[in-house]
């Protein structure tokens, strides 16, 4: 008798609860990356770098090597590691602030370098671990503590699409998924997969950007924050993937 | 004269309003105070609370409080945390709407169980439950006047542009004083 | 026939599991954990082992076992 | 009561007291445990007639600064710790490009990320760092929110009598406190007061250049050694400032400034009420560091006693140097913890007792 | 009897000479900026930010407003001296190396802020001023004192061109002109009077880039110089308006 | 003569004998006058079998760096002046992480941009800036390119010793200058040495975890508080590095370090040949600063002099502390000028004389 | 007819204008100004007045006044 | 015994490796060097200098030199620049291919004219004409024999792959030598 198992990775069973806030998509997100890993078998050979926001606390939360870095920096970081640590699969994990703010330059860059990491970008609209602030990610409109009346296009600017931003650069993968259904998830965790595959056949950068809930600083119930992904957020950034090198 | 006090409870309770409240009426009154939070990734804790100093004169130091005069007490997590620290004798008020009634308390402190869903019925204030519980407290402690704290707390309201809730208030705040013999 | 495993202490009491059953057979119980979240229920022999209260659950607290 | 008597967070008094003292332009990105001055420049600002910029990152918000500055409008730009750090480079372009500026830096815990409880560890990035070359800023330590709203006004004074940066430092206690405050009145800045700054010229007029000051000085680097050294000594003679209690007969004098030096304070209440001779040196500049209030010491000092949240010791060096290695040096230092004055007045009592141990 | 005029604006002609190497791009491109600000009348009005590169040589052979800036920081400092300044022309005139390596994030995001000023930038594919090592305008295959068997995309990656960055932000102008040849320089001219103009039509952030020789840095003639921009670099980088609000 | 017995640049040599020293990673950005370095590194990492990656900016070279420490690698980063401003965060980062990683900075004149010429504008960018929170780095102070050369080595067996990040200071004089040197042997660093480093873990083995290390302290911030307080000890305690120079009986003692140091030692020689007592303390380190060194000035002392190429006199208070303040100080102060022999010389007189004014 | 005025003194000899011309009358002089650059000269009776040479000069060296 | 030398001349002129070559001899020979470039953007002026220091015994401090023993003048503004810091007595070696033979010198000095153009002619080394001026230098001030500074020369090309050139040079380098009576 064959059994099916759904089981997320044992170091992420029998450790601590994580510190995320009730509904936070770090914890799926995060779960789907190592879920792959350990698929791969390469979940102990991982070695995961985060920055100092929501992300870091998967630092507690899994028992892997990582390095925790300055926030912004860890693509930067992972790709000094990485190039040191050619066997491991090297990953940064992190938010969007950091990543398309202060650490836009090392996203950009890392990718033109064509750098053999993985970089899963969480995009939750706002800067979650400050306390809600204006991230490059906010939607037109969207009330954060830093724009109290709504982000407005001739104030901030539109919100920051790294699809737009990568279009025409030869890197080895670039894709934006969701969480918001468990459709979604799967099919995120196909591109995540992706990503990994990419690295271990270095074939240089690939990149993920995951639409994921902020429940505590959207002001919303989680419930009612997947379904502003849905309504909203999934309409400013489309998911699918976008760049994947050879078919592009 | 120095009074110490912590105000406790989950993060949607409005308890780092409550503590401003409660600040702006004594500083509106003569008084020094501080006024401080618990900032930061507590957050995600789902707790909050703040320190509040209030002196009659000298000027106050540090606004860590060392040995609370009052904690008000919004849940029970707040009790188990902030018990220890009250001074014999000290006030500690409790949130009875939440916090179970058979919940066993220090012997050398004065408990103040506080129905504060049902203060804030009774003022016809919905969202009066805290501002209910500052009556009390003012009762019980004597820390400012009734008339003192109104006139501050319908300042406070109105310069934020809210005076239309200035009524509610001032019922609410009237509910928890009288409601203590 | 699946198997559910939940693990109470993890559970954050988001409910995405609730909405995620296709066989909303995953309820809110009223009861909270040490944490104070109010976890939630499963009516296990009803379950069909699909996996989506697994694949949304961000907090690693529910495992599925199901056997063909 | 008057209405400008308000009870306010040390961070958010800052960013009102510097609207009312004329700032129209805030450049700056979050970081804890200062992001209230952003959030609150995010709507107040708008309604001054100015601009509040959440910028990309730490550099382009110190950057702005710099432009705004050259402008000649009265510039603010805040951060903390890590964030601090990274204006290192902006901070020596202001300094050598005679630009008057105010920044903030609200210090919390540790090297590296650390954690955001108060701290005093910055001391040294303010006084000794800013970045490469011969620099030196002003920098001011206001110890409760009305000092800071005071501290605001005369920072923007300083900068543009001295044309150089100004740096206001205070730790998260103070920033994430409430206490009363009165605050000043609103005023305005004419951005075409200064003839230094860029405003475009008129026909005939020679153009403005905002560069390193060492291209005019006579024979550069000649010329600009003395330029930079009456410049210092002028801002070390005149702006020490500082505030001594009980010091004159003291046994022990405590120094500290921020936090740390109100609970010292209440430390030299306490310990003179039970007999103690306790003085404090409260330092309300660390640079200029007013040695000056060190004269005040009097013959009878057993020993300084250092009060500072920081692990090193960051303010020592400059305690000895000020009292001429005379008098021996202890510390009561904590990092994270906000001192506590029995412990200070413990710390004095060991030093009378010949019980504790020196410093340096 | 009517006289047309070829002559450039009074304040370069009767300054010192400017400091710029034999042949250097940077002298026709500043002189074609300064020209159509003399042309619509902005001449003195205008504040030019530089930041420290071969371009700051400007600062002392034009007698207008400046700023002089750190490496890599002109954009924003343009940014902040503009907000402040509305009535002024105000642009920041810059190296390649400045805008699309330490500066990058500050061209993007001053582009995605749309901050109102206009962005002159030389793309002569080398860091200029520190002895010609290797730019992120680089082409693949150019020797550098930085990459000396020449750049490879396997190792730093294809040049960065920013219009491809660029592609969907709406910014007020984008273009590309070249230096090469007369006609190519009035075409640039016309994109640079585009740009002002659409500053003081308060219609956002616009650039222009600039194929330009550094001859000594690429140790060639001024000569052979521009045949290299016409032979291999236009290729790579193609000349032409991107952007343009309203019509795009 | 041996075949490592050459002729090269301060620069060259330093990467040159990195790269012997086992190093395999550099990141960097141009920045003169230390260029040199990443363009020797374009070409020659390469043949080493290690990687040289230029980066976007300094940031991104100094958290390269900070991923290849953690790595396990032998890691190094330069950059100059404006440049190393820019590295503040990371310095502070990797001083809180426990990283061994060598940087290096060649100083040149000025605060903002300066100009390129020599001079020793750094002193407290490197001794007490390194940025936020409680830090401080080891510092090695190479006088000429082959005191480089021995320093790198030295620089990681200290970096590594410690776990701590240790800067190589040097102005444009010595990093431009050519000297005659000699190499050490070729030698391979194994990245699997240390079991902290991030490599990969076996089934059943923890994690490893770099980041603040006072996450593993004993109730953390109290328990970070001794450890590094301890470390920064042991440093101080053991790895104080200086050269006296006659000073036992000297009447005025030169300080200096750098190329400044190598004028007062020909002054220090041409002194003694006229029959003045003249000595100097060549700084090795500058921190840990040597203050062992000044046990050996004699009762005949009548003054220190400090050489210097800065405006401020940036050593002139450590000079003091290291004297228990108990020896006048004058200063030979030049910003971009290498100081003159006959000068270091004329000063003394004028110092013995009565004539010279203290610069503290 | 045109009026070619040259500064000669800030002519860095890139020569440039020589290739620019369109009726090939500016030559490599042979002669170097102050600074060692080699200036060009002009055989100003053909010129039109395109003002090609102007246009491509880097160094502002010289102005064209056609008078139509 | 201490030398302090300055070679100067346009940027393309190969100032900087001659100075190294120099350099490079005087090390291999058992004496201390320092070689100090100018740098940075005086690149952009076009011309290019360096100051080699050659000791017998003690450490050299300054790269800067004071007073020169021999100037190397590959033209006339190297001459303008530097001639009055050669000591009374010292060396100015003078490129007279190029700088005009009418040039005007102090009289307190040795002025050597050397024709590099045609030396290198002599030698079938077009390219050899700062290696024969080196020639001259060692006849004329007895810094190296001969012997020496060829064995440091052959050394200096063949550790850098370019042994091809070593007849070449060794040719251009007697006929400097021995163009000096
Ligand atoms: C140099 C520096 N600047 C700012 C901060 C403060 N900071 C920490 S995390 C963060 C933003 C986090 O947002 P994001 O990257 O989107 O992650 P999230 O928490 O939303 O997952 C900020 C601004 C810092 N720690 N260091
Ligand atoms: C923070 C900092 N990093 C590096 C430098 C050194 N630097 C000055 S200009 C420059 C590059 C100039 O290249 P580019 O911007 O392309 O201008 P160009 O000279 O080519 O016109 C560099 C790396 C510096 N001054 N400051
Ligand atoms: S603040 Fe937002 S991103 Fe951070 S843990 Fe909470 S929900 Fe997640
Ligand atoms: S999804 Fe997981 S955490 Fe959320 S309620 Fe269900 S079991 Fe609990
Ligand atoms: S496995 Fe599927 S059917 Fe069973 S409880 Fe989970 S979601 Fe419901
Ligand atoms: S180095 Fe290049 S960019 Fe700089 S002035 Fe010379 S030619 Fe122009
Ligand atoms: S283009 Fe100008 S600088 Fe060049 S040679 Fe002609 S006149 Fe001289
Ligand atoms: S104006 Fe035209 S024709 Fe006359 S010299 Fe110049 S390029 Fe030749
Ligand atoms: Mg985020
Ligand atoms: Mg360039």
């Amino acid at each position: 008798m064959a059994t099916k198992e759904f089981k997320a990775p044992e170091m992420l069973r029998t450790g601590d609860p994580t510190g995320f806030c009730p509904g936070c998509g770090h914890g799926t997100v995060g779960r789907l990356g190592f879920e792959v890993l350990d698929e791969m078998g390469l979940l102990e050979k991982s070695i995961s770098v985060y920055d100092v926001a929501c992300d870091s606390l998967y630092m507690w939360a899994i028992d892997t090597d990582c390095v925790g870095t300055a926030h912004g920096r860890a693509i930067a970081t992972a790709a000094g590691v990485k190039r040191v640590r050619k066997d491991c699969p090297v990953w940064a994990y992190v938010g969007d602030g950091a990543s398309y703010s202060i650490g836009f330059q090392h996203t950009v860059w890392s990718a033109v370098r064509n750098e053999n990491i993985t970089v899963v970008i969480i995009n939750n609209g706002v800067f979650g671990m400050t306390g809600g602030q204006m991230a490059p990610t906010t939607l037109i409109g969207q009330k954060t503590t830093s724009s109290p009346a709504g982000r407005r296009a001739d104030v901030n600017g539109y919100p920051m699409d790294i699809t737009k931003i990568l279009t025409g650069q030869d890197i080895a993968y670039l894709a934006r998924g969701s969480i918001d259904t468990v459709a979604n998830i799967n099919k995120t965790k196909k591109y995540i997969r992706k990503a990994f595959e990419k690295q271990m056949n270095n074939e240089g950068f690939s990149l993920v950007e995951v639409l994921a809930p902020c429940p505590t600083n959207w002001g919303l119930s989680p419930h009612d924050s997947l379904e502003r992904i849905r309504n909203e957020v999934m309409e400013v950034f489309p998911i699918g993937e976008y760049i994947e090198r050879g078919v592009k | 004269m120095l009074t110490e006090i912590i105000c406790a409870g989950f993060g949607g309770q409005g308890i780092l309003t409550t503590g401003i409240l409660i600040s702006y009426g004594a500083f509106k009154n003569g008084k020094k105070i501080t006024w401080y939070p618990s900032y930061g990734s507590e957050m995600r804790g789902g707790t909050a609370n703040c320190t509040i100093k209030i002196s009659d004169g000298e000027e106050i130091a540090s606004p860590y409080a060392k040995e609370l005069d009052v904690l008000l007490a919004m849940n029970a997590p707040a009790i188990d945390k902030f018990e220890d620290r009250i001074k014999p004798g000290g006030y500690l008020f409790v949130n009875a709407s939440i916090v179970p009634d058979d919940k066993k308390y220090r012997d050398d402190i004065k408990v103040v169980k506080v129905d504060t869903v049902k203060l804030a019925e009774e003022a016809n204030n919905p969202k009066g439950g805290n501002i209910a519980m500052i009556g009390v407290i003012l009762k019980k402690t004597g820390l400012l006047t009734l008339e003192q704290f109104e006139a501050s707390i319908i300042k406070y309201f109105t310069d934020k542009g809210k005076e239309k809730f200035n009524d509610a208030n001032i019922a609410a705040l009237r509910v928890g004083y009288n409601s203590v013999q | 026939m699946a198997q559910i495993i939940y693990d109470k202490k993890r559970c954050k009491g988001c409910h995405y599991c609730v909405d995620a059953c296709p066989k909303k057979i995953i309820t809110v119980s009223g009861e909270l954990n040490d944490k104070g979240y109010e976890v939630v229920e499963f009516d296990e022999a009803q379950c069909i082992g699909c996996g989506s209260c697994y694949t949304i659950c961000p907090d690693y607290a529910i495992t599925i076992i199901k056997e063909d | 009561m008057a209405d400008n008597e308000v009870i306010m967070k040390g961070n958010e008094a800052l960013a009102e007291a510097a609207i009312r003292s004329g700032c129209r332009f805030f450049s700056g990105y979050p970081i804890t445990p200062q992001t209230e001055i952003l959030e609150y420049m995010s709507w107040r600002m708008e309604e001054a007639g100015g601009e509040a910029i959440q910028t990309e990152d730490e550099l382009c918000g110190a950057y702005m600064l710099f432009g705004a500055a050259a402008a000649g409008a009265r510039a603010l730009s805040t951060s903390a710790g890590p964030g601090f750090s990274l204006y290192q480079e902006a901070i020596s372009y202001l300094v050598g490009s005679d630009l008057p500026a105010v920044l903030v830096d609200v210090s919390r815990i540790g090297n590296a990320l650390g954690d955001i409880s108060q701290s005093q560890g910055d001391y040294e990035l303010i006084r000794k760092g800013n970045g490469h070359g011969d620099t030196m800023v002003i920098a001011l330590t206001p110890a409760s929110v009305q000092e800071i709203v005071d501290d605001v006004q005369l920072a923007y004074e300083l900068a543009e009598k001295y044309l150089h940066p100004v740096i206001i430092l205070y730790d998260a206690a103070i920033g994430q406190m409430m206490e009363g405050v009165t605050l000043p009145e609103m005023s305005e800045h004419d951005i075409n007061k200064f003839d230094w700054s860029v405003k475009g010229i008129e026909k005939g007029q020679h153009g403005r250049k905002i560069t390193n000051v060492s291209y005019f000085c006579d024979n550069m680097y000649v010329g600009y050694e003395k330029y930079l050294r009456d410049k210092y000594k002028a801002i070390t003679d005149n702006e020490q400032r500082w505030e001594n209690v009980e010091v004159a007969d003291a046994e022990v004098v405590c120094v500290a400034y921020g936090i740390s030096s109100r609970v010292c304070k209440e430390a030299v209440r306490n310990a003179r009420a039970e007999g103690i001779k306790l003085g404090l040196i409260r330092l309300k500049t660390i640079t200029p560091f007013p040695v000056k209030a060190f004269e005040e010491i009097g013959p009878d000092c057993k020993g300084i006693e250092v009060v500072e949240m920081s692990i090193k010791g960051q303010m020592v060096d400059d305690v000895a140097l000020a009292t001429k290695c005379n008098i021996p040096i202890y510390g009561y230092l904590t990092s994270y913890l906000v001192p506590d004055s029995e412990k200070v007045i413990e710390v004095a009592k060991d030093i009378l007792a010949g019980k504790a141990e020196e410093v340096l």
